[in-house]
C-alpha cells in the first residue's frame, strides 16, 4: 500500500427508505492495491450500500469519487465501465448460456449490426479461466458446471474489465477449500495490479487472512475503519455487535441418551454410498465435507425427499422406510433446509402461518384450522427464540435473515422431533445471530434432542459438535469425537487422503 | 462427446422422432383408410405441408422468441387479423389510387407496421406496468379483437387482387411463396437469436433475469423489441395469407395463440423461459400440420380430430418430461 | 432443386392423367365444411352427407372439417387438388376467401360445387354450381312472417323490433340480416328495430342479450333471431321475465324451435332441413361429373313455417 | 414523516381496494347513463345469469391460487351440460345428476392426476383437455343439439329457474358456494395448504404437504364447480348446444385475475373473485344497455383488466411505474 489517490471513495451517504434511515452517513475510502473488508450484521447497510455503488440506488446525500472524481453511476452497467465490478453472492447465472456469454453478460463483444464477436468472445474467456486454472473452457454450458465452478464463473467476471474496483459479496459461500486458494490467489494477482477490493464476508479467518483493512457498519451507520494486522476477531465483532460472543469449541458435554437414528449402509445413486452412522438422543452430529460431497442429500433421503437405491433407516433401533417429508415428519423428523427462502420459508406468507405449516392439519377446532392455538405456538418460539419481528401478521419476506432462518427452526422444533437435522444453519447470517443459533443447537442437544448439523463452516462444525463425520465424494472418510478432532486431520478427511496415506 | 450428449440428442431430437412417427403411421393407416390413391408421402403433399405451415409458422417463430424471454403473447391472432385488415383496406384508399399495383408493397408496410405498433404497445405495457405478460396479452386478446371488430362491424373486409394472388401463389424452384417466407423467417429469427447481442441477451433474461439486470442488461427494451418482433411476424403472416386469401372475416385468426404456443411447446422451448430453439420450434409447426393432415388422409371425423389432438399434445408432453428427468435418486418436489 | 422440379411436374401431370381415367369406376368427392360440432345443423349435415354417399356405389367421399379457420379451409382445399379428387363441394368460412383456392381447383380441372352459403361473384368463373338455400331470401321471408303476423294483430305502424344475429362474421349471419332489414321496412315501413346484438348461434349467450334487452326496453313486439337455437334462447328470457305477447320469428327450424311452436309460444321460422341441404349439394357433384346440364344456383326451396302452417312439416331431426 | 406515511397509506388502501371502487364506479356510472341499470331486476338478472361463469371461477380461484391454471373449463362445462340433459330422458334427473358429477369429476381427476403427480405443465394439459374434452362432448351427442323432451314438467328446473325465499336458485347456489369454498380458503387446514403450494411448492413439500394431492384436490373442487354450472345451464335452457360453454375458460380466467389472484399462485381469495365476477357481469349488462356495441365490451374489458392488475401490484411494490430496467 501506498499513498496513492483512492481508487473510490465514499462521502457521506445518506440513504433513506419511508421509515427507514438504512445509510446514515457512511464513509469509506479504498486504497489501489488494498483489500478492503466491509463488515457487519445482517440488515447493516452493507447490501444497500452496495446498491448505491452499483447505482441501483441513488443516494439521497453524499457523494461516490472514482479515483477522485465524482461519479453519479446510474446502472450496473455504468459503474462497470468505471472500472467497479460486482462479484455477487447469490450466483446469478444464466444457465442455458455458455460460461462465456456469461462471463460478458450484458456486454458481449460485437462486431456490426449488432452481432456477437464470437472469436474474441472465447479467446478471452480461455485467457481468464487459465487464469482461475479451472477444468472447462468457454463452450461449456453454464448449467451443467458444479455449483462451486459456477461460482468460478461468477467470479472469472471479475476480470472481463480493467478493473479499478473489485466487490467480492460472499464470494466463498459455496466453494471448496481448494477452490478458496485459487480464489484468493485471484484476489493477489487483482491486487498486485493495484486493483482496490472491497471482500464482503461473514467469516473471520478469511478476513483475517487476506485484508488488510476492516471497516464496520452497524444499523447502517459507519462504526470505523481499522487495520486487520492491528485487530483481533474479538474486537471487531464487538464493533460489530456491540457485545462480545463465544467462539470456543465445543467441551461441555452432557449424558447421551440411546440411539435415536441408525443409518446402515445407505446408498442414493451417484450421490452417497455406503453411508452408516448413528446419533444419540443429547447429542450433536456434525456432518463436514466439501459441497457435493453427498451430505446434504443424504439429509433429504432421511427427510424422505430422495429414495435410498440399498440401505437401512432404523429409527429408535426401529426399521423403517420413509417415502415422503409426511411420513419423515409422523416419524419425528425434522428438516431445515439449506436453501432458506427456497425451501424453508413462503415468503408470502405471514410468520405464524409458515411456523404452523407442518402441523396444520392437527391444530383444528372442527374443520377449522385453530387459530388462538396458532398464535400461541407462535408467540411461545418467538420468545424461545427471541424472533424479532411487529408480530404474527408479518409477512416473512420482510424478516431479516437470521429472523428468518428461526422461523424455519421455530417450525421444526414446534414439531417437538426426536432427530433434528440443520442443514447449513447459519449461511449467509450475521456473527450475532450466528452465536446464538449455535447456541440453541447445543442447548436442544442438552433437552434430549438427537441433533444433525451439516456445515460447510469448520469453526461452526467444531464448534456445535459432539463427534464430526468428514465426507468426501459421497462417501464417509472418517468420524471424530471432538477431543481427537483437529483442523488438520479433519481438512485432509474430506479433501480425501485417508489417515493411512497421510500417515 | 461428454456424458449426457445421448440423452441432450434424444432431448432435442424428439420432435424429429415424433415427425418421422406420425409420416410412418399416416403412411401405412393411410393404405387403409384413405379414398386417395396418393401415397402420404408425396412430394407434392409435402411441399404442400410447408406452405400449409407459414400462418402458424411465421406466428411461432416470434412467439419462441417471446417465450424464451420468459414472456407469452396471447394477443397473436388478434393481431393478425388487424394486419390483414389495414393491408386488404389500405388497397381500396383513394389516396392509393394513382399507385396500380403499386399500392401492394404501400399495403403491405401499413400492415407491417400495425403489427408492430401492436406488439409495441403490448411490451410496453409489460415494461412500464410490470403486469405479467400472459395478463397483459390476454387483455389485448380482447381489446385487440375489439379493434377489428371496430374497423368493419361484423363485415368481412376484402380486396381481391389477382397480381397478389398470382404471387402469393406462385412457386419459385418448387417451393410456394409462402414457405420461401416461412423458411426466410425461420432463417432469420435463428440468426438473431444465435447470433446477435439482442437474442443472447434475450436468452439471459428468460432464463435469470435478476442475472441480467445485475450484468446491466436493460430488461425493459429488449421485451419490447421483441414484442415489436412478435407483431411484425403476425402481421407477416397475415401479409402472407392474405395476399392470396384477399378477404379477412373478423373472427379470423381466433384460436391462433392457442396453436402457435402448442407449437412451440412440442419444439421443446421451456414456458418458463430460458430455453428454446428455432429449429425445433420449426419441428414443432411441422408436427402440428402434419398431425392435421394426417388426420384428414386418412378421413378421421371433427371429435376423432379434436381428441386426438388434445391427448396427444398432453402425451408429448408426458414423453418429454420422461426423458428429463433424472432417475430414481431425484429429488422429489 | 431440379430433381424436385421435375418430380413435382411428372406427379402433377400423373395425377391429371388418372383423374381422367378414374372416371368409370367411381366418384371421388371432397367435401370441406365450414364448421362440424359448432352447432347441430351443420353435424347433421355432415351425417346426412356420409350416409347419402354411402348409399350411392359410385361415389366415395373424404369429408373434412375447417373447424371456422379459412386457413385451415385453403389447407384442405389443396389437400383435395393433391389427392385427385374428382370434385370437390366447399361450405365457405369465407365467401371471398376462398376464391383463389377454387380457381385452383378450377385450373387443375377438378369442377367445385358451393353448398349451403355461396363465395361472392368474383369467384362465380371458377364454380361450376351453387346449391344451397338462399339466405337472403331467407332473411327477407323471416321479415314477412313478422310483419303478417304483426298486421294480424293490428301492431304494424307501432311495432318494435329486437335483432339478434349470428356470429359475427359468418356470411350466413350476415345474410340474413341483411334480407331481414332490407326486407322489413319494405313491407312494414313502419315498424322499427331498435336494436340488433349478436349472439353467437348460442342459445346461452342469446338469453343474456335478450335479458338486456327487456331491461332496456318497455316495448318489445318481436324478436328476429338469426337461427332457432337462437330464438329460444331469447324465448327464455322473456318466459323468464313474464314478458307475453313477444313475437318469436327465427330461422333454420331447429327441433327445439319447432317444440315451441307446438306449445304456441313461438311464432315462425323457416324450414330449412341439413339432410336436404346435403343430399342436393351431393346430387349437385355428382350431376356435374356425370356431365348434366345444371342452372348455375340450384336453390333447395326453404319455404315459411309458422304456428298456422307447422303441420304440412315434419319435426326436424337436429 | 408521518404525514407522509399516512398518505401513502390512502393511496395504498386505495390502491389495495381498487377492484371494489373500481366497481363502485362502474355502478354508478352506467345508473347515470341508464336509469335502468339499478333496476333491481336487472340486478338480480344480471347475477343470476352471471352464476353460471361464478361458480366455474369459485372452483379456478384454487386451481390459480394452488400455482396453476385450468383452461379446460368451458369445454367441460359443455360437456357436463350435454351429458346431463342426454341421460335426464334416459335415466331420469334423479339418476342424470350424480351420473354427470361423477363423469365431470372424473375428468378433473384425469387432469389433476396429470398436474398433480405426474407434474406436467398446467397450461399445455388443460389446454389439451380443452380440444379432448370438445371431442369427447361431441362423441356423447353425435354432435347434435341436446333437448328435454318434457321441457314443462320436469322438476329438474328448478336448479336454473327455481325461486326459493324469493331468490333465484341459481344465486342461491353461487352464494352457497361461494360461502362454502370461501371458508374452506380461508379458514381450513386444506386452505391454508392451496396457499402454501402456490406460494412455493418447495418449501411446502419440505413442510410435508403432500403438493400432489393438494393440486389434485384443486382440479377436484374446479370439476365440482363445474359440474354444478353444467346443471344450472342445463336447468337454465333445459337443452343445449354442444358449444355451450365455449370461451367461457377465459372469461372465468378473467374474473379471478380481476379478483387480484396472482397467476404465479398463493394470493387471492374468493371474496374478491366474486366482485371479479360480477365486475365482468355488469359490464357486460351495463354496456348492453347504454347500448354499446359488443366489441366497445372486449375494448373495456380489456382496459379494465390491466389497470385493475396494475393497480394492484402497484400497491404491493409501492410504486406507480415498474421497476424492471
Amino acid at each position: 500500500m501506498s499513498d496513492l489517490t483512492p481508487v473510490l471513495r465514499l462521502e457521506d451517504i445518506v440513504k433513506t427508505f419511508p421509515g427507514v434511515r438504512a445509510l446514515d452517513g457512511v464513509s469509506l475510502t479504498l486504497m489501489p492495491g488494498e483489500v478492503h473488508a466491509l463488515m457487519g450484521e445482517n440488515g447493516a447497510g452493507k447490501s444497500t450500500l452496495m446498491k448505491v455503488l452499483g447505482g441501483i440506488l441513488k443516494p439521497n446525500e453524499g457523494r461516490i469519487l472514482v479515483a477522485e472524481t465524482p461519479v453519479v453511476m446510474s446502472s450496473p452497467l455504468e459503474a462497470k465501465a468505471k472500472g467497479i465490478v460486482f462479484i455477487h453472492q447469490e450466483l446469478s447465472l444464466a444457465e442455458e448460456l455458455s460460461v462465456a456469454e456469461n462471463i460478458y453478460l450484458g456486454e458481449l463483444p460485437r462486431k456490426r449490426f449488432g452481432l456477437v464477436d464470437w472469436a474474441t468472445l472465447e479467446t478471452r474467456t480461455n485467457a481468464i479461466l487459465e487464469k482461475l486454472k479451472v477444468g472447462f473452457d468457454a463452450r461449456t454450458r453454464v448449467g451443467d458446471l458444479s455449483i462451486a465452478n459456477q461460482q468460478m464463473v461468477e467470479i472469472a467476471r471479475a476480470l472481463t474489465v480493467d478493473a479499478k474496483a473489485v466487490i467480492f459479496d460472499e464470494p466463498t459461500a459455496s466453494l471448496t477449500d481448494a477452490e478458496k486458494v485459487v480464489l484468493f490467489d485471484v484476489i493477489a494477482g487483482l491486487q498486485e495490479q493495484g486493483v482496490g477490493i472491497i471482500y464482503i464476508s461473514h467469516r473471520m479467518e478469511e478476513i483475517f487472512r487476506i485484508t488488510d483493512r476492516i471497516s464496520v457498519l452497524r444499523d447502517g451507520s459507519y462504526r470505523g475503519t481499522v487495520n486487520t494486522a492491528d485487530t483481533d476477531e474479538e474486537a471487531v465483532t464487538q464493533l460489530m455487535i456491540g457485545r462480545k460472543l463465544d467462539l470456543t469449541r465445543n467441551e461441555s458435554h452432557h449424558e447421551l441418551g440411546d440411539v435415536a437414528l441408525e443409518v446402515r449402509g445407505l446408498c442414493c445413486g451417484d450421490l452417497f454410498r455406503d453411508i452408516s452412522f448413528e446419533v444419540r438422543r443429547g447429542e450433536v452430529v456434525g456432518f463436514y465435507g466439501l459441497v457435493g460431497a453427498g451430505r446434504t442429500e443424504i439429509a433429504e433421503t432421511l427427510f424422505g425427499l430422495r429414495d435410498p437405491s440399498a440401505g437401512t433407516i432404523l429409527l429408535d433401533g426401529q426399521e423403517t422406510v420413509i417415502h415422503s417429508p409426511t411420513d419423515a415428519i409422523s416419524r419425528g423428523i425434522s428438516l431445515v433446509p439449506e436453501d432458506r427462502k427456497g425451501q424453508g420459508l413462503i415468503l408470502g406468507m405471514n410468520c405464524r402461518d409458515n411456523m404452523t405449516l407442518p402441523q396444520v392439519d392437527d391444530l383444528k377446532a372442527g374443520p377449522f384450522v385453530a387459530e388462538g392455538a396458532e398464535v400461541s405456538i407462535f408467540d411461545q418460539y418467538r420468545d424461545r427464540l427471541d424472533i424479532r419481528t411487529p408480530g404474527w401478521k408479518q409477512l416473512v419476506g420482510n424478516l431479516s435473515g437470521g429472523n428468518q432462518q428461526k422461523i424455519v427452526i421455530g417450525k421444526w422444533l414446534s414439531m417437538r422431533p426426536s432427530v433434528l437435522i440443520v442443514d447449513e444453519p447459519t449461511r449467509g447470517i450475521d456473527v450475532g445471530s450466528k452465536s446464538e443459533i449455535h447456541n440453541l443447537i447445543r442447548e436442544l442437544a442438552a433437552q434430549g434432542y438427537a441433533v444433525i448439523v451439516i456445515s460447510s463452516e469448520m469453526p461452526e462444525v467444531l464448534h456445535v459438535s459432539d463427534r464430526i463425520v468428514a465426507m468426501y465424494s459421497g462417501r464417509i472418510m472418517r468420524t471424530f469425537t471432538s477431543e481427537e478432532v483437529t483442523e488438520d486431520n479433519l481438512i485432509q478427511a474430506i479433501s480425501g487422503i485417508t489417515p493411512d496415506k497421510a500417515a | 462427446m461428454q456424458p449426457g450428449t445421448l440423452s441432450t440428442f434424444l432431448k432435442r431430437g424428439a420432435i424429429w422422432g415424433f415427425i418421422v412417427l406420425e409420416l410412418i403411421f399416416f403412411s401405412i393407416a393411410g393404405e387403409f383408410l384413405s379414398v386417395s390413391d396418393k401415397a402420404f408421402i408425396n412430394v407434392d403433399n409435402m411441399l404442400l405441408l410447408f406452405k400449409q405451415s407459414a400462418p402458424i409458422g411465421i406466428i411461432a417463430m416470434g412467439m419462441t422468441i417471446i417465450m424464451v424471454n420468459g414472456n407469452i403473447d396471447l394477443s397473436v391472432g388478434a393481431t393478425y387479423a388487424i394486419s390483414a385488415i389495414v393491408m386488404l383496406d389500405a388497397m381500396t384508399w383513394s389516396m392509393f389510387a394513382g399507385l396500380g399495383d403499386g399500392v401492394i408493397p404501400v399495403a403491405w408496410i401499413l400492415a407491417l407496421l400495425t403489427g408492430v405498433a401492436l406488439g409495441a404497445l403490448n411490451g410496453l405495457i409489460v415494461w412500464k406496468t410490470g403486469v405479467d405478460a400472459f395478463i397483459v396479452t390476454l387483455g389485448s386478446m380482447l381489446g385487440y379483437r375489439g379493434l377489428v371488430f371496430m374497423y368493419n362491424g361484423e363485415q368481412p373486409t376484402s380486396h381481391l387482387n389477382w397480381t397478389l394472388v398470382d404471387f402469393a401463389e406462385a412457386q419459385w424452384l418448387g417451393l410456394h411463396t409462402a414457405t420461401w417466407f416461412l423458411l426466410v423467417v425461420t432463417a432469420a429469427v435463428w440468426f438473431l437469436m444465435n447470433k446477435t447481442v439482442h437474442g443472447r441477451n434475450a436468452y439471459a433474461i428468460g432464463n435469470n433475469r435478476s442475472a441480467a439486470v445485475n450484468a446491466g442488461i436493460r430488461v425493459g427494451p429488449h421485451m419490447v423489441i421483441n414484442f415489436m418482433i412478435i407483431g411484425f411476424l403476425a402481421a407477416l403472416s397475415a401479409v402472407v395469407f392474405y395476399s392470396e386469401s384477399g378477404s379477412v372475416n373478423p373472427n379470423d385468426g381466433e384460436l391462433y395463440e392457442l396453436w402457435v404456443i402448442t407449437a412451440v411447446v412440442l419444439g421443446g422451448t421451456k414456458l418458463t423461459g430460458g430455453a428454446g430453439s428455432i429449429i425445433s420450434t420449426f419441428g414443432g409447426v411441422l408436427a402440428i400440420q402434419l398431425l392435421r393432415k394426417g388426420l384428414s388422409h386418412i378421413g378421421a371425423d371433427t371429435e376423432t380430430v379434436n381428441l386426438v389432438i388434445g391427448l396427444i399434445l398432453i402425451a408429448v408432453l408426458f414423453l418429454d418430461r420422461q426423458l428429463n428427468t433424472k432417475g430414481k435418486e431425484e429429488l422429489k418436489v | 432443386m431440379n430433381i424436385r422440379n421435375t418430380l413435382a411436374a411428372t406427379t402433377a401431370a400423373a395425377a391429371l392423367a388418372l383423374s381422367g381415367a378414374a372416371w368409370a369406376e367411381t366418384m371421388k368427392i371432397g367435401i370441406t365444411q365450414n364448421n362440424v360440432g359448432v352447432d347441430s345443423y351443420q353435424t347433421t349435415y355432415e351425417k346426412a352427407f356420409i350416409e347419402a354417399a354411402a348409399a350411392n356405389d359410385n361415389v366415395e367421399v373424404i369429408v373434412l372439417d375447417a373447424g371456422g379457420d379459412v386457413a385451415r379451409q385453403i389447407a384442405q382445399m389443396e389437400d383435395l387438388i393433391q389427392q385427385g379428387v374428382d370434385a370437390i363441394i366447399i361450405w365457405p368460412t369465407n365467401g371471398e376467401a376462398v376464391i383463389p383456392a377454387v380457381r385452383k381447383a378450377h385450373t387443375a380441372g377438378i369442377p367445385v360445387i358451393v353448398t349451403n352459403s355461396n363465395i361472392a361473384d368474383a369467384g362465380f368463373d371458377f364454380v361450376a354450381s351453387f346449391s344451397g338455400p338462399d339466405n337472403i331470401t331467407q332473411g327477407a321471408r323471416s321479415a314477412e312472417i313478422m310483419c303478417d303476423k304483426f298486421k294480424d294483430m293490428g301492431i304494424e305502424t307501432e311495432a318494435q323490433v329486437v335483432h339478434i344475429t349470428g356470429q359475427p362474421g359468418y356470411t350466413t349471419a350476415i345474410e340474413r340480416a341483411k334480407g331481414f332489414e332490407d326486407r322489413l321496412p319494405e313491407v312494414c315501413p313502419d315498424v322499427t328495430i331498435v336494436d340488433t346484438q349478436p349472439g353467437d348461434w348460442n342459445r346461452e349467450k342469446s338469453q343474456k342479450v335478450m335479458e338486456a334487452f327487456l331491461v332496456k326496453y318497455d316495448n318489445i313486439d318481436g324478436v328476429y333471431a338469426g337461427d332457432d337455437n337462437m330464438g329460444v334462447g331469447a324465448l327464455n328470457a322473456a318466459k323468464a321475465a313474464g314478458r307475453d305477447g313477444i313475437i318469436f320469428v327465427g330461422a333454420t327450424n331447429f327441433a327445439v324451435g319447432y317444440e315451441a311452436m307446438e306449445r304456441g309460444e313461438y311464432w315462425g321460422s323457416i324450414y330449412q332441413s341439413p339432410v336436404d341441404d346435403a343430399k342436393a349439394a351431393l346430387k349437385t357433384a355428382i350431376e356435374t361429373l356425370e356431365g348434366k346440364e345444371l342452372p348455375f344456383l340450384n336453390y333447395f326451396d326453404t319455404p315459411k313455417i309458422t304456428q298456422d302452417n307447422m303441420g304440412d312439416y315434419t319435426k326436424p331431426v337436429f | 414523516m408521518a404525514e407522509v406515511t399516512k398518505r401513502m397509506d390512502i393511496g395504498g388502501f386505495l390502491a389495495r381496494q381498487g377492484i371494489l371502487i373500481a366497481f363502485v364506479v362502474f355502478m354508478i356510472g352506467f345508473s347515470i347513463a341508464n336509469a335502468r341499470f339499478i333496476d333491481p331486476d336487472n340486478i338480480m338478472g344480471v347475477v343470476r345469469s352471471s352464476a353460471i361463469m361464478g361458480v366455474m371461477a369459485l372452483g379456478v380461484t384454487f386451481v390459480v391460487i394452488s400455482g396453476n391454471l385450468d383452461l379446460s373449463v368451458g369445454s367441460m362445462m359443455s360437456f357436463s351440460t350435454i351429458v346431463v340433459l342426454d341421460l335426464h330422458d334416459k335415466i331420469g334427473p334423479a339418476l342424470a345428476i350424480p351420473a354427470m358429477f361423477a363423469l365431470t369429476l372424473c375428468l378433473g381427476a384425469f387432469i389433476g392426476f396429470l398436474v398433480g403427480y405426474l407434474k406436467l405443465n398446467s397450461l399445455i394439459v388443460t389446454l389439451g383437455m380443452l380440444s379432448a374434452i370438445h371431442g369427447l362432448t361431441l362423441t356423447w351427442s353425435g354432435g347434435k343439439n341436446m333437448d328435454i323432451a318434457d321441457k314443462e314438467g320436469t322438476w329438474f328446473k328448478v336448479f336454473g329457474q327455481g325461486d326459493a325465499l324469493g331468490i333465484p336458485v341459481p344465486i342461491l347456489l353461487f352464494a352457497l358456494l361461494a360461502a362454502v369454498l370461501g371458508i374452506m380458503l380461508a379458514k381450513t387446514p386444506f386452505g391454508r395448504k392451496v396457499y402454501a403450494v402456490g406460494g412455493n411448492a418447495t418449501a411446502a413439500t419440505f413442510s410435508g404437504i403432500r403438493r400432489a394431492r393438494v393440486v389434485f384436490t384443486c382440479y377436484l373442487l374446479s370439476a365440482f364447480c363445474v359440474a354444478t354450472a353444467g346443471l344450472i345451464q342445463a336447468s337454465r335452457s333445459l337443452g343445449s348446444q354442444n358449444t355451450v360453454g365455449q370461451g367461457l375458460e377465459l372469461e372465468v380466467l378473467a374474473a379471478v385475475i380481476l379478483g387480484g389472484a396472482s397467476l404465479m399462485g398463493g394470493s387471492g381469495t374468493i371474496f374478491k373473485t366474486v366482485i371479479g365476477v360480477l365486475i365482468l357481469g355488469f359490464i357486460q349488462n351495463g354496456l348492453l344497455l347504454v347500448g354499446l356495441q359488443f366489441y366497445v365490451q372486449f375494448v373495456v374489458t380489456w382496459v379494465i383488466i390491466i389497470l385493475a392488475v396494475w393497480l394492484d401490484i402497484a400497491a404491493k411494490r409501492g410504486k406507480l411505474w415498474s421497476l424492471i430496467a
